[in-house]
Parts: structure tokens; C-alpha cells; sequence
């Protein structure tokens, strides 16, 4: 075979010889195919493996760890929530609304294959600054793919988190996290077992859509990588396709089924073998074809939407056709599953490919990528930044802040999300968390997603902490407790030694978080070589948290909702200028060396609020992130002022400082002295800032009068930042 | 003045669910309908008599705005 | 009352209106398209979402599905046909009622809390209400834009079938572009309504309002005058 | 088997939300357009080979389904 051919395909020489040595031959175009899709980073995972086994994937709350389609909690009564976070930037790049509506699509499937009802999305959104016309076109692409897929098929999109900064320009980040429930009977898995159970192809017609998309996720975007035909989203179809895998899961006929993701019905199918130990045969010739004359190489290369691979017990196919067919679907016999551990292939009875299943999954190569601290990380640690001093009036400098688009509402982003279908969403976007109600019991489920990428930049072990952290934090500021987190892990070319190191180290620091804060991971994503021109993101371990509770009567707010309230602050009085929105935007700086937090301390101060909620002396909660203390004051302000007076401290590094683990809670007056005495009890730093009042935020500091904004002045600006740059 | 009819049709590899939704209810509704595929088609009114310049502008609108070549192919007529 | 909601492929409303009659006190049945009668019924809700993907254009396809025909017969019969939404937009496709939906001016889909003003309160579907009084309904929808001739709106107008109009109280006016800021309207016989706000969305404190459960017991008002003045 | 090109517009009467974005978009983009409307256009392949019959079933599947005769307005092309 000419190396040409494997090399276009994405596969080394060293990886082609592989190839030859477990197969025992050479290996024909096909087979050449099949390896190097289930061999790209994407589906094998090579480079990310050593470094993801560090995760802490166990608990008494896991009924499924990584490994699967999506990971499970347990919530108690028998339920348990399915979730799973899925990139889809390269596609977004090329075409974003479609991009970006398949990756909604994609995670949706990855949650109700597991027996899982979806009952809410999440999206996290990365894009290069809105002066850019580009950028516009892609958030607003971005945007319109996500609510065109999410709202018609009817699951409310509840949350997510959006960041605007210059390493994302030309390779956007579009990452998609789908939330099920489902009672503990109902789990679903992705095997083939039972030699002579049929493997049947259920949903949409195969098409010559997105041949070699995962291999186009594990390159660089750059002139000449050429993008597959782009997939194109059928929400109507998935809804269909959902309804009937439910359906048919509750029958109990299915002994296994898995979505047809990234490179389709080979992967679904050599996975789905391999975790049973068994075989799979199939005759490409039965697969339901959209276009006519597809060679056997496109039929299992496809990445068609809305398709998914299926395994019922033998004797049961009618039943399996009977369901698809009352929801106006077909469903196919392909082949079936043997025990010789081959994924052998026909083509009308002719034999096209024979490889053995675990070649092509667990012998897949694993590369341990040298690592190398970057030049760029001690020079930014050790920028002083002791002589920085404020630049403006406190009040400008607010007003300033809360208008970037960083800091900004989303409102024009969510409001063109229907986050209300199904009327559980007892918390909609625009709080620290989404909560939704568990119909028939008591319980809510909260859920978000967080990564701040500048900290990851700056120190990618405490930036990975930090995500977790800044995760749970908002997980309990509606009153939940963390539970479990997914993550998709967004990051350059891992190749590069020094992105590799930006990756260990991160990931080190989700771990050690998760280990702390009692969450551990159950799945997620990587998605590597996130560069253009050269140019990586900057690191991005997107954290998508769920958390519950218990009682739905003890959601908090993330607002003052009346005169009166009295405002403290849970944690140091003084954040730091290392990393922060105030020093990039007025510094024009990105550097700092970040503390190390305390997760011992984090851990407390978390439980604190969790308990102050329990015992009602709480009403409201936010915490404290991008844009320091004074930020965090005034969204929780936009419909009563407050006048704060804050003893000591440097005016700059109180107001605009940044460091987590610091949350402001709100109490009625009655309530005070209860919660100081809690705090005492839990030794943890408590401050009283301050109470609602009027209509104005005021404060001060060290006795000085710094801010005195009326809420009519920043309310607006608040509100209508991203609106205006967008509408304009 | 120009006026530019411009027919905008999805590429052939790409689905087109509304298509499908119509062919599927035309065919259960009973007529001999064998598929259907759903584009746009647009009336453009140009500010420009020469008919060079004209096509000259409509490609370059039809590449930029009226339809994504990623998933969409155009064609347009001119008529004075 | 015996009151079916129907579900169409593509529907994703119809157990929040289930959910939302429960809560009254009823106790709903679901109606699959594909049943051809809706006798016995007392009343029939058209839901929210996307019947048929709301390819070609919302509402076009569901109009065809096989228990419309009776839907129809049954509304021309007198029978309560209550279509939000997705809903609203299947009974002008059908003809039941007048005009069409457009997109939305600004082309993008809106979901958000929305003022409206009860226009006419002697209807089954909002007797519980005084005229005039603004209520907080959510709307959520890509093509609410609704569009009318002249000579309809008039007759609209002339005969009080407009039932809701949008209005602005801070920043929330004509939110898609209706004509005359039309939310809904009612046939000139009183017994079809088309609402595009969600009333099943506003039934409970916790998720957002109370406005909107008037509309509920609005109807079972109206339905316990009718049946104690045996009709 | 004959192919219908069809051509559905919104009545010249109603306002085109589609159309006049377009239109703006393109005149802040400073191309000389004058105005823009947007309708669709469809390809229908249908079973008949009889292109009488044919022409009323177009006719038929137009006016039920394909448009909405309170806004738009049709026009076909019947093609061997
Ligand atoms: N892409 C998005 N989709 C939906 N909701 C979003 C999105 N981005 C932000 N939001 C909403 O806005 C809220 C505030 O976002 P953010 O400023 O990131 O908050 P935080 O700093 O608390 O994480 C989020 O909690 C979420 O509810
Ligand atoms: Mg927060």
C-alpha cells in the first residue's frame, strides 16, 4: 500500500506498521479506513489516556463511571441522572449554525442511549472578541444552530457560560452537555452480547455526510485540512429517535445500543463489541442508504446524524420494527453478533473487511507525549504586579466591567433558547446554576458549567482547580450539593510539548479538586489541537457540575429581592489582580501568579452555605468570580441597591480583585446573629458587609467612599451589552 | 434597475429534513410523489443598469449573504 | 370535562398541559394523531412545539394529520378547540381561524416572560379574568409574527375576537411583530381560541407565575355553567 | 416521472421579515440593492409520466400543502 494513503488519512508510518503486525497482513483501503478513524485521537484517545486514568471516577453516588456513553449518579428513589459534555468546535468553525446544532444533537443521543429521558441542555461557548465581525457571525451561528436543534426537539436549554478573549479567534469553542433521568431499571449500555442477537441500524438514512469527521477533529484547522461534508441536524428525526429508543428500552428487548457519533457505524460498532467480548458481522448491503451507489468505505466512514446501532435480543427484531415504525422510523437488521471477536464486514455476501475488535479499541496505540513547562509561565508568574494602582474612578471601571461582554448578561443568548419546555425549570439561565425540579419527589437537580481559561493559562494546575471550584461554587449558591462532575477538555496540539504540559498539569488540578470536593468524574471529551495558524486556545477543561437538592424549597436566589437584607461575604476581604478581568482589560496585562486554594477551606466554607440554607437563615447567594467582589455586588443588585462598608483593605484589590472560594450570601436581619454564630462554629471568615437599601450600590472602603452607582445606571448597561453589540 | 432571481438549493450530500417532512406527507396524503428537495428562491432588485456589473454583484452576494456555500449552491437570472 | 390534548410527532408541550390540568383538578387524556375521532371530548388542546419539525411552514403538515378531520368537525360543531402555540399556528393552516405566521421580526426565536392585555374576558377560555387586566404569560417561539388583510383584522376588531394583545409595561412590547400586537384571537364564535403565550407555563409559583391558570379554570367555569344549565 | 420546479413568494401585500433583513444587511454593506424577497423554491419529482395530469396535481399539492394561499403565491415549471 502506498504510504500516501495512510498518511492522507491521518495515520503514522509507525501506526501503519502496527496496523500490519495485528492484522498479520497487509490491510486493504477499507480496513486502512476503520483504523484510522477509531485510531484518531478522538475515538482512541491516545495521547489523553495516561493523563485521564488520574481522575478520581468513584463514589457511592457513581452508578456509572467514564467508559460509557454518558456517566450516571444516583439522586435516591431509584432515579439517577445521565450527563455527558461533548465538543463540536471544528465543525462550528466551518459552519456554525449546523456545527453547532449537531453537537446538541450528538450529546442528546449520547444521554438517552443510556435509558435516559434528556431533561435539559448546557452550552459552553468560546469565541474571539466581538469587535470582530467574524466573531459576531459565529456566536450569532452558534447561537441560532443550538436553539434551532434544542427548541424543536422540545428539551429546554437551561444554562451554560460564555467567554469572549483573542486565543479563540478562527477556533471557537462549541461544547454541548445533555442531562437525563431515568429510575435505576431503565440503564441502558453500549454492548453486543448474545452470539446470533441481531445488530440492527435504527433512524436516519446513512448519507455521504461528515466522511472522516473525527479525523477532522484531531487536526489542526488551517488552509489546506480539507473539512468533510458538512453534517446537517434533523432535530424532527432525533425527537422521533428518541421517543422510540425509549420506548423500546423500557420493553426490555434491548441488550444493547449506542449512538452513531463520531465516525459513525464503525465506531459504534467496533465499541459496542468490544465491551461485550464478542464479535460483530454485518452486510453493508442491508444499511438504508440516503444516496445510491455508496461504497462500502463511505457507508461505515459516515457520520450521518440521528442514527443508532442496536442489539436486541434474538426473536425480538419485530417488536424492535413495530416501535420505530409507530414513530414513523425504520429499523434494519445489518448483521449480528458472534463470539469470534471480528468485526467482519460483507458487501452482497463478498467479503470486504476482517479486523479483529480489539486491535482497532484497546490495542489502539497509546503515546506518552513528552511534556515541557513553556517559557511564557515563570516570566507571567513572576510579573509584579505589586505597583498597579486604579486606574479610574471605582465607578467607571465598574460600569466598564460589567458591559464587557465576558461579564455582560447573556440575555440576548438565552432568551433565543426555549428554557422552559417541560415546566421544570425552576431556575433559568441568568443564575449561578440552572435548577430543575424532579416531577414526583421533593428533589431538584442543579447543574453548570465553568472554566475560566486565562487562570488555566496562567498556572494550568490551580486554573484546572480553579474550574472545579468556580463549579461547585455555583452549584451551591442555588442551594444544591456538588455531585458529580463531566468535563470536555479543549487544548492545542498536544504534539507540542509544551501544550502536553498545559494538559497534565490541568488535568492534575481537575483531579486533585474533584478528589477534594467529592466529585468525581463519570465521562467527558477531549478535544485537542485547538489551534489556527499555529496559535493554540488557551487552555480550556470546561467543567459541567451537577449537584443536588434535596428539598426544592431551599433553592437560593442569586438576588437581592428586598430592603433589608443583610449582605456578608464568605471568605478573604481582598482578591488578587493576578489573572483578572480588571487587569486585562485596563492593564491590558494577563499575568500573576495565582495562590494556591485552600481546598480544605473551600470545602468548608461550601458546606457552611449548604447548611445555613438547611437551617433557613439564608435567602440569597453568588459568587464571587470574573470582575471581584464589586462585580459580583452589582448582579446581585440589578433590583435593590445596597450600602456596603467594608473596614480595611486596598480599594483596588477588594473591589476589582479576584480569588475563589469567596461567596456573598444574604440573610434576613432576624437571621444574623444565627448565621455569625454558624460561621464561628465552622471556622470559617465571615464578614458583614452590609444591607439592601434604595436604589443605589454604594461603598466603602477603609472608610472611604469609593462607588456610588444607581442601578438605573447599570442595570442597562448590564442588560443590553451583548444586545447592542450584536444588534447593532 | 436589474431584478435577480436567485434559486438557492442545499448541495446533494446535505439532508433536507424539510424536504423529507414534505415528500413524507405528500406520499401518506396518497400523491405519486417521489421527492421532494426545498430551497429558496429570491427576488433581488439591483441599483444598476449595466448587466455586467449586475452579475458581477450577485455572485458576490449570493457567495456572502444569500446563501452558504459550505452547504448551498446558487444560480440566478438577470432581467432587465 | 373530558379533555384530550393531542400529540402530534414533533409536539413537546402536550404533557406540560397534561401537567397543567392536573393541577385544576382534571384528568386529561392524551389524543395520538393518528386516532381519526375526538368523540366524547369536551374540549380539545393543540400543543405547543414542533409538529413535523414545523418544516415547510409550522402547522402546514399537521393539518394532515388523520385526527385534524375531526378536529375540525368538531370545532365547526361547537366543541372548545384551544390551540397554543404551535397550536394557534395549526388552526389558521387549518382555517379554523383567520391569517398566517411569519417569522419573527428580528428572525430569531424568542423565549420570555411577556405582558399581555385581556382584550375580551366573556370567553370559555378567560371568563376568570376582567378585561383589560395585564397579565405575565411566557412566550417561547420562532414564527409568532402573525399577519393578516385588512378587511380580516377589521372584522377581528369588529367582532371582539381578539382575546390578547402584547403590550409594554418596562421593555416587553410587540415582541415578533404581530399585526396590531395580536398574542390571540377567537373565532367569531367564541368556542376556538389561538394564543402563541404559553399559559401551561404560568400555573405555578415555582416555575415562574400563576397568570396563566385563569385561563384553566376559566374553561371548567364555563363548562359547569353549561352542564348545570343542561346543556 | 416528470420534475416540477416550484417557486412559492409571499404576497407582495405582506411584509418579508427575511427579505428586508437581507435587504438591510446588504445595503449597510454598501451593495446597491434596492430591495430583497425571499420565498422558496422546491423540486417535486412526481410519478405520472401524463404531463396534464401532472400539471393538476401540482396545482392540487401547491394550493394544499407546498403554500399558503393567505400569504404566498405559487408558480410551477413542469420538465420531461
Ligand atoms: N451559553 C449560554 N447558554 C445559556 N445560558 C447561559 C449561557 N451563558 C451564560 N448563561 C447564563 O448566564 C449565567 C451567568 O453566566 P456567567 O457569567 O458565566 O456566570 P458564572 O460566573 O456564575 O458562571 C449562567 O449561569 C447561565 O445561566
Ligand atoms: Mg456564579
Amino acid at each position: 500500500m502506498e504510504p500516501k494513503i495512510w498518511r492522507d488519512m491521518g495515520l503514522s508510518d509507525d501506526e501503519y506498521q502496527r496496523i500490519e503486525k495485528l492484522m498479520g497482513r497487509e490491510p486493504n483501503f477499507l480496513e486502512v479506513g476503520i483504523f484510522s478513524v477509531m485510531w484518531s485521537e478522538h475515538c482512541s484517545y491516545k495521547t489523553s489516556k495516561p493523563v485521564l486514568k488520574k481522575f478520581p471516577t468513584e463514589g457511592p453516588q457513581v452508578l456509572q463511571g467514564p467508559g460509557e456513553n454518558a456517566g450516571i449518579v444516583d439522586i435516591g428513589d431509584d432515579l439517577a441522572v445521565a450527563f455527558k459534555m461533548e465538543s463540536h468546535n471544528h465543525p462550528s468553525a466551518v459552519e456554525p449554525y449546523q456545527g453547532a446544532a449537531t453537537g446538541v444533537g450528538g450529546i442528546l443521543r449520547d444521554v438517552f442511549t443510556m435509558g435516559a429521558r434528556p431533561v435539559a441542555v448546557l452550552n459552553s461557548l468560546r469565541f474571539g472578541p466581538l469587535t470582530e465581525e467574524n466573531n459576531k457571525y459565529l456566536l450569532d451561528g452558534v447561537v441560532s444552530g443550538i436553539s434551532g436543534y434544542g427548541n424543536s426537539i422540545g428539551i429546554p436549554t437551561v444554562g451554560g457560560d460564555v467567554y469572549f478573549h483573542s486565543s479563540y479567534n478562527g477556533n471557537p469553542l462549541v461544547n454541548a452537555m445533555a442531562i437525563g433521568l431515568l429510575e435505576h431499571k431503565d440503564i441502558a449500555k453500549g454492548v453486543a452480547t448474545g452470539v446470533g442477537n441481531p445488530v440492527m441500524v435504527v433512524g436516519a438514512k446513512t448519507g455521504r455526510d461528515g466522511i472522516h469527521g473525527a479525523t477532522f477533529a484531531s487536526v489542526e484547522l488551517s488552509e489546506e485540512a480539507q473539512p468533510p461534508a458538512v453534517q446537517a441536524g434533523d432535530p424532527f428525526m432525533e425527537k422521533l429517535l428518541m421517543e422510540a429508543c425509549l420506548e423500546l428500552i423500557q420493553s426490555g428487548a434491548v441488550v444493547g445500543i449506542q449512538d452513531m457519533g463520531a465516525a459513525g457505524l464503525t465506531s459504534s460498532s467496533s465499541e459496542m463489541a468490544s465491551r461485550g467480548n464478542s464479535g460483530i458481522e454485518m452486510e453493508l448491503s442491508l444499511v438504508p442508504c440516503r444516496e445510491t451507489g455508496m461504497t462500502p468505505y463511505e457507508i461505515m466512514l459516515s457520520e450521518s446524524q440521528e442514527r443508532m446501532l442496536i442489539v436486541p435480543q434474538a426473536g425480538r427484531e419485530k417488536e424492535v420494527e413495530e416501535v420505530f415504525a409507530r414513530w414513523g422510523l425504520e429499523a434494519t437488521v445489518v448483521g449480528r453478533v458472534t463470539d469470534d471477536g471480528m468485526l467482519r464486514l460483507l458487501e452482497k455476501g463478498r467479503l470486504v473487511a476482517e479486523i479483529p475488535v480489539k486491535a482497532l479499541t484497546d490495542e489502539a496505540p497509546v503515546y506518552h507525549r513528552p511534556s515541557q513547562e513553556p517559557d511564557y509561565y515563570q516570566k507571567l508568574k513572576n510579573t509584579k504586579l505589586e505597583n498597579i494602582e486604579l486606574k479610574d474612578s471605582a465607578e467607571n471601571v465598574l460600569l466598564a466591567l460589567i458591559s464587557s461582554p465576558t461579564i455582560a448578561s447573556k440575555e440576548w443568548i438565552y432568551r433565543q433558547y426555549d428554557y422552559q419546555v417541560g415546566t421544570n425549570t425552576v431556575v433559568a439561565p441568568g443564575g449561578d446554576a440552572a435548577v430543575l425540579r424532579v416531577r414526583g419527589t421533593s428533589k431538584a437537580i442543579a447543574m453548570t458549567t465553568d472554566c475560566n481559561s486565562r487562570y488555566v493559562y496562567l498556572d494550568p494546575y490551580i486554573g484546572g482547580i480553579l474550574a472545579v471550584v468556580e463549579a461547585a461554587q455555583n452549584i451551591v449558591c442555588v442551594g444544591a450539593k456538588p455531585l458529580a462532575i463531566t468535563d470536555c477538555l479543549n487544548f492545542g496540539n498536544p504534539e507540542r510539548p509544551e501544550i502536553f504540559w498545559q494538559f497534565e498539569q490541568a488535568c492534575a488540578g481537575v483531579a486533585e479538586a474533584c478528589r477534594a470536593l467529592n466529585t468525581p468524574v463519570t465521562g467527558g471529551n477531549v478535544s485537542l489541537y485547538n489551534e489556527t495558524l499555529g496559535q493554540a486556545v488557551y487552555p480550556t477543561p470546561m467543567i459541567g457540575m451537577i449537584g443536588l437538592l434535596k428539598d426544592l424549597d431551599q433553592v437560593l436566589k442569586n438576588q437581592i429581592t428586598s430592603e433589608g437584607e443583610q449582605l456578608y461575604l464568605v471568605g478573604e476581604r481582598e482578591g488578587e489582580l493576578a489573572g483578572s478581568e480588571y487587569l486585562s482589560r485596563f492593564e491590558q496585562l494577563e499575568a500573576g501568579s495565582l495562590p494556591e486554594p485552600d481546598l480544605k477551606e473551600i470545602q468548608k466554607r461550601l458546606d457552611f452555605i449548604l447548611e445555613g440554607n438547611k437551617q433557613g437563615l439564608l435567602l440569597a447567594a453568588h459568587d464571587i468570580s470574573e470582575g471581584g467582589l464589586a462585580v459580583c455586588l452589582a448582579e446581585m443588585t440589578i433590583n435593590c441597591g445596597a450600602e456596603i462598608n467594608i473596614e480595611s483593605g486596598n480599594q483596588l484589590k477588594v473591589l476589582f480583585g479576584e480569588r475563589l472560594g469567596r461567596i456573598i450570601v444574604t440573610a434576613p436581619k432576624e437571621k444574623s446573629a444565627a448565621l455569625e454564630t454558624l460561621a464561628r462554629e465552622y471556622d470559617i471568615p465571615l464578614t458583614h458587609l452590609g444591607s439592601s437599601k434604595g436604589k443605589n450600590l454604594k461603598i466603602k472602603v477603609a472608610g472611604q467612599e469609593c462607588l456610588d452607582v444607581p442601578l438605573s445606571q447599570y442595570r442597562p448597561l448590564y442588560e443590553s451589552a451583548i444586545r447592542d453589540i450584536m444588534e447593532s | 434597475m436589474l431584478k435577480a432571481r436567485v434559486k438557492v438549493t442545499l448541495k446533494k450530500s446535505i439532508l433536507d429534513p424539510q424536504g423529507s417532512a414534505a415528500e413524507k406527507a405528500l406520499k401518506s396524503m396518497q400523491y405519486p410523489v417521489e421527492s421532494v428537495r426545498i430551497g429558496k428562491f429570491m427576488e433581488v432588485v439591483l441599483n444598476e443598469d449595466d448587466k455586467d456589473k449586475a452579475e458581477k454583484i450577485m455572485h458576490e452576494i449570493c457567495q456572502k449573504l444569500l446563501s452558504n456555500p459550505v452547504i448551498e449552491d446558487y444560480s440566478f437570472e438577470l432581467e432587465g | 370535562m373530558k379533555i384530550g390534548v393531542v400529540r402530534f410527532p414533533g409536539s413537546s408541550c402536550e404533557v406540560d398541559c397534561l401537567e397543567a390540568w392536573r393541577l385544576v383538578g382534571e384528568d386529561p387524556v392524551m389524543i395520538w394523531h393518528q386516532e381519526t375521532s375526538v368523540k366524547g371530548f369536551d374540549l380539545i388542546v393543540l400543543p405547543g412545539g414542533f409538529s413535523y419539525g414545523n418544516y415547510l411552514r409550522p402547522g402546514s403538515i399537521a393539518r394532515y394529520s388523520p385526527i385534524m378531520e375531526d378536529v375540525i368537525r368538531f370545532a365547526k360543531s361547537g366543541g372548545l378547540v384551544w390551540g397554543i402555540s404551535n397550536g394557534f399556528q395549526i388552526l389558521t393552516e387549518c382555517g379554523l381561524l383567520p391569517g398566517a405566521f411569519l417569522r419573527n421580526v428580528g428572525l430569531r426565536y424568542i423565549c420570555a416572560p411577556q405582558y399581555l392585555r385581556v382584550e375580551n374576558s366573556d370567553l370559555p377560555f378567560t371568563n376568570q379574568y376582567e378585561k383589560g387586566r395585564l397579565i405575565q404569560i411566557p412566550i417561547s417561539h420562532g414564527e409568532g409574527n402573525y399577519t393578516i388583510d385588512d378587511e380580516g383584522l377589521k372584522r377581528l376588531q369588529d367582532n371582539n375576537q381578539i382575546v390578547f394583545r402584547y403590550v409594554n409595561t418596562d421593555t416587553s412590547g410587540n415582541p415578533n411583530g404581530s399585526r396590531d400586537n395580536i398574542a390571540g384571537i377567537v373565532n367569531k364564535e367564541g368556542n376556538v381560541l389561538g394564543m402563541m403565550p404559553h399559559p401551561e407555563r404560568a400555573v405555578e409559583e415555582i416555575i415562574g407565575g400563576v397568570d396563566g391558570k385563569e385561563m384553566f379554570l376559566s374553561v371548567l367555569k364555563h363548562w359547569e355553567g353549561r352542564s348545570q344549565g343542561g346543556a
